[in-house]
């Protein structure tokens, strides 16, 4: 669990970004966190705080026009993909302007113009929509790669079975990436599953397999790159585990440890091994970043972050009148 | 009617061949359209609906699928998702409750959940089959199932005309549509128009006019409903005869101004009776033409329990002409011996084909 | 009503304690009743329906269940076939959506196929969400789904007495019975006797007593039609009002005969009202009281659309008491400014609360 | 492909007993393709016919009370687990006398004397009630085993990972058996899945594996000897992978080679290696069984299928107004 956080594969600008684009997830999602206890956010909020590595790492090795679809938990695929902030506040707001003109809520998070394709509520309910891209992107003669992420509790629906047997049969240009964040809500991995190594799912169903540190941005980005690279050169589908984990609640905004769900020390230990400290630590014993950087960093999120929750404050809610439209297209 | 229908040479082709051909024609004139199945490229072609289809296509097209029902309908919303129009065909309704909640969840709700700025554009096809002593788990018509989910549009043709039609305004319609077939259906022979026209998937057709009696019928039902009201007519009992077509959306208007004529109403439909179908149009017909009802409506559907396999029990399971007669000159209130002599006659040439397959020359597939 | 019953002291307390006393008290006198489910073990124990369960009978007897729905209802049908009796529970209606072949095939038809000789007495609790924005997939109420389906029993309590008699009910059912546990009334409190007194699955109940109209309501919404059907009472209009509480079997003599003397029928539920459970109500009852009836009927359900998260669309998505007053007040022809005093002031109160809460206390789980 | 068609471990017996069982439900299906043309036995059929390894080797090592669960092709199970035979052949006739009064046909066959506990014409919708009765008799402190009989195509379904995923998280007393017969209806199963080992499905789910030409009885009763030992032990749940074929049309009673969906020859090549014909060839050889043993066989079976036949013509229909019944228990 332990690759070198720096490799000489990716370069500074890369290691910046990824530190920057992990940064700004942590930094909307704790001000989301902030915000939730004043109720004006009325929908069910799933963070991502602690696993942004994942996203980060996958994301950035993708082009705009690759497709990825995410799960309840998606605001770090959403953000990293680089949907927009202001319609995902405005959503979580219930407002007109919000991604799904308010209908969808923090769970259904998508954005056509960096194909995010689709956010699904429903367990593992995503990742045959993942597959499905990567059909019509073959079909089409498109060189896309689709991503689906999912968890480990996703990882026992059949249907992720039944996709990921369909995409190793047509070699589709598809990357499985399993974020292991040992617990479906409260349920920890050893109560669900047998003690198995979680890539022995791709020798099932004809996967390339990676399995990486979720928690070192850099190792996830360089095997998502090998994997992407795979499936867009035509050599088929990928899993890729990432090892990870959540530090707040399954559902809300708040700290959950006092529920005695987790191990003792198992949320310290896992915080110490922050993707984002870890980044920066590195960064800075490398001198590869200043404090002039960081504090430019920080202020420039902070900015972008009170203007969309200003503009979802200001936004108006969706007229009552418009909710029987678009039912049928 | 457009030129390309009216000009084209009149001939009677059967249903399933009426299916194969709008799909052909449809995946001509549109390459995102491509075809999912199991069995799809086999040498039965899904009873003949899609024979030919991987020869002129490829497999590129007409994709043979696994046996994993839930994934293939999520993969198929999500090339829909990204543009493409698959059309899914599952050789029994059954096998498409393993993928309800791609229907439901994904397929149903994504347009609207997006505002409108998602399309799912997708045409699944259930055939319900019968006869044969299939049994319970290969024979159900479960089309309330979808027809009460909004965001699903559901069609169940009866003739070889409408399955074409209708299949072909399925494939053009921009969001998901349900297309039932009773295997039953895929016999029914009819003149077809070579053209490919697409019908608006807007609402029942009549097929009889009368004044004595409103009946609305689904699918194969409305088959031995012909039958019925024929017999009646004959008999001097005049019906207005739709048959509904269109589930969902739900379009009752021409019904409901045929009930404020007739004052009578009976519903003969292929599932269940009780949370089925006859039950939304007499509950939604009855409020809106309460003040002319003559008699109490009628409802006429499968019995409160599973389809059993032995001839003897099926035979009193699937109700037919006979019933369906007796049940419209009961509402009319003809004489009971004038019922009767109807019921008789009728039995007699129905019951003289065999009750457990759709004619006598029939040996499968089922 | 048993000593046991008659002799315990009154208590007051909710639907969702109710469910697990009765969980309880079931798995105390029979070991062969266990409870399977996603979050059975966990801290928040299923809205506390399962809470201390663990505690009391263990790992073995209270199931933390992997998310694999289809999968672990097929396990609770082969374990019940081999005598075991599972509860098995759902945090959403939308997620036994993926269970649905396993409980439609095999749990509905196994009793019936074996000539009766196989039993698969399993308890599925689904429970239906509401509110604080959970948006489509997770606000369902498919009732009718299930209720379509024979083999199956779906009973749907209203209050804490029903939700632990009729749980208690079906666990000693021999068949599958779906229980469908509206997430707000989780929250209604009430009377409940500490014995362990099965209710029979056999019908509604009276809530209220009137001539002006017939009113049956589901679930949740029988508490809104409560505050609606008692504001009427105060101005004068009484209403025969009932809990449907079981969908089916469907028991409808009492209302059919209420009906006879109301010659009015409103049904309120929780579900789209297009092919739901007030249509079967209304075409029914309108079939078998045809000569009473002097008013149409009228259904109230929920819109033709999926669930908006949105607060400003879910306000007007889901009817309240005063439109409830309204409708009945209309069907009992009520002139129009006293309906609008009616529907004021029930209003006032009624939209006095938050309107994506139970009540305002309400902080979760969802 | 080639395993010793007679080996130490299995004695003269066992073998005999192998190779009757297997006859026995060879002539069987054979009688009912004989007659099914005349139309009498009005319901679907899916024979056996080439597979009979399979059902005859891992029954052999059951007991009565170990429950199996089948699938729409359940002839062969039922009748090497014990089956009634006349009770099987009332059913395929929708007799009241039918093991389920006529309601299910052929493919609902189940006898509780024996534990044939259901049989499940839904691809894969099998599987889990096997684990579902694995799960009950460690709940009641009993030993039975559970068997689980599937095909390569449920292989394909959710729910058979969703089944497995439960046993080998529980190290349930189960034991699926993959019958490959390289066909889903006529597609072959490379146009279905990926190239790889077919056990590779026991590791992802943490079950032991054994795999198995399933056209050498004595292989096949090997392999299961050992699955089941290990599940009454409480060493956890298998995955048998026996390869076989089937030698007549998928559903029906005829040939159907001329469709052309068989590459050319290969039906050919499994007759050549039909399980009937190479254990006798192997036991008469040996020296284990002579003329007048097969001849006592073979007139043994044709009079119990006379018999059953007979009855079968004689017993009642079901009646009419019994239709109604049972629909609650
Ligand atoms: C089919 C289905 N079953 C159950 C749920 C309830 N649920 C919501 S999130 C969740 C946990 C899923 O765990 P995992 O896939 O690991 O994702 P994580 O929450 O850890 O990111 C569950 C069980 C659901 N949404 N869908
Ligand atoms: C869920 C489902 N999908 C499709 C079918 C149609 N069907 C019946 S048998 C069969 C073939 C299954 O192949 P396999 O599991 O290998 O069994 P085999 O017929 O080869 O014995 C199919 C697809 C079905 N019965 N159930
Ligand atoms: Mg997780
Ligand atoms: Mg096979």
């Amino acid at each position: 669990m332990t690759s070198p956080i720096l490799t000489s594969i990716t370069d500074r600008t890369t290691r910046l970004e990824l530190f920057r684009s992990m940064l700004r997830i942590r930094r909307i999602e704790e001000e989301i966190a902030r915000r939730y206890v004043e109720q004006r956010m009325r929908c069910p909020v799933h963070l991502s705080v602690g696993q942004e590595g994942a996203a980060v790492g996958v994301c950035s090795v993708l082009r705009t026009t690759d497709p990825i679809v995410s799960t309840h938990r998606c605001h770090a695929h959403y953000l990293a993909k680089g949907g927009d902030l202001r319609a995902m506040i405005a959503e979580l707001h219930g407002k007109a302007t919000g991604c799904c003109g308010g209908r969808g809520g923090s769970m259904h998070l998508f954005d056509p113009a960096v194909s995010v394709l689709a956010s699904v509520p429903i367990v593992g309910s995503n990742v045959p929509l993942a597959v499905g891209a990567a059909l019509a992107a073959k079909q089409r003669g498109r060189c896309d790669v689709a991503v689906a992420f999912f968890g480990d509790g996703a990882f026992e629906e059949g249907v992720v079975h039944e996709a990921a047997n369909f995409a190793g049969c047509h070699r589709l240009p598809v990357v499985f990436v399993l974020e292991n964040n040992l617990y479906s809500v409260y349920t920890p991995i050893e109560e669900r599953q047998p003690e198995r190594p979680l890539v022995a799912f791709a020798e099932t169903h004809g996967l390339f397999a990676e399995h990486t540190d979720g928690n070192d941005v850099v190792a996830v980005h360089e095997a998502a790159a090998r994997a992407v690279v795979r499936a867009r050169r035509g050599d088929g589908p990928s899993l890729l585990v990432v090892d990870t984990y959540r530090f707040l609640e399954h559902c809300g905004a708040a700290d959950d440890d006092h529920l005695g769900y987790r191990p003792k020390g198992e949320l310290a230990r896992w915080q110490a091994r922050c993707p984002i400290t870890r980044l920066r630590r590195a960064l800075r014993d490398a001198g590869e970043i200043d404090e002039a950087t960081l504090d430019a960093f920080e202020s420039e999120i902070a900015a972008e972050i009170v203007d969309a929750f200003v503009a979802a404050d200001l936004a108006p809610q969706p007229a009552a009148h418009t909710a029987m439209e678009s039912v049928h297209a | 009617m457009p030129d390309a229908a009216r000009m084209s040479a009149p001939r009677i082709i059967n249903a399933a061949a009426a299916i194969r051909e709008a799909t052909a024609s449809a995946m001509r004139s549109d390459d995102r359209v491509f075809v999912m199945g199991e069995g799809a490229t086999d040498p039965k072609g899904v009873f003949g609906t899609t024979a030919g289809l991987l020869e002129e296509f490829g497999k590129g097209r007409v994709m043979e699928m696994p046996v994993a029902e839930n994934g293939w309908t999520g993969i198929a919303i999500g090339a829909a998702l990204c543009g493409q129009r698959p059309i899914l065909v599952h050789q029994r309704v059954e096998f498409s409750l393993l993928a309800m909640e791609q229907l439901v969840n994904n397929a149903a709700k994504i347009h609207y959940v997006s505002g409108g700025r998602h399309r799912a554009p997708l045409v699944v096809r259930l055939v319900v089959g019968r006869g044969w002593g299939q049994g319970p788990a290969h024979s159900q018509s479960l089309e309330t199932l979808f027809a009460h989910i909004p965001g699903l549009k559901v069609v169940m043709p009866s003739s070889a005309a409408d399955a074409k039609g209708l299949l072909l305004g399925a494939i053009e319609d921009d969001g998901p549509v349900i297309m039932i077939e009773h295997r039953w259906v895929h016999f029914a022979q009819g003149h077809v128009d070579e053209g490919a026209v697409a019908m608006p998937l807007d609402g029942p057709r009549r097929l009889r006019e009368g004044d004595d009696c409103t009946v609305v019928a689904t699918s194969y039902m409305t088959l031995e409903a012909l039958q019925a009201v024929d017999a009646l007519a004959a008999g001097g009992c005049n019906v207005d005869l739709f048959d509904l077509r269109v589930l969902r959306p739900l379009r009752l208007d021409a019904i409901i101004e045929s009930v404020r004529r007739t004052g009578r109403l009976v519903t003969v439909d292929t599932g269940h009776a009780t949370y089925g179908i006859g039950a939304e149009i007499v509950a939604r017909v009855l409020t809106e033409a309460f003040g002319s009802m003559k008699a109490a409506p009628c409802r006429i559907g499968l019995p409160e329990h599973p389809t059993p396999s032995a001839r003897s029990l099926a035979e009193v399971y699937y109700p037919r002409s006979p019933l369906i007669a007796t049940r419209i000159a009961e509402v009319v209130g003809l004489p009971a011996h004038r019922i009767a002599e109807l019921a008789h006659a009728l039995g007699t040439t129905r019951d003289a084909v065999p009750l457990d397959i759709p004619h006598p020359s029939f040996k499968g597939p089922f």
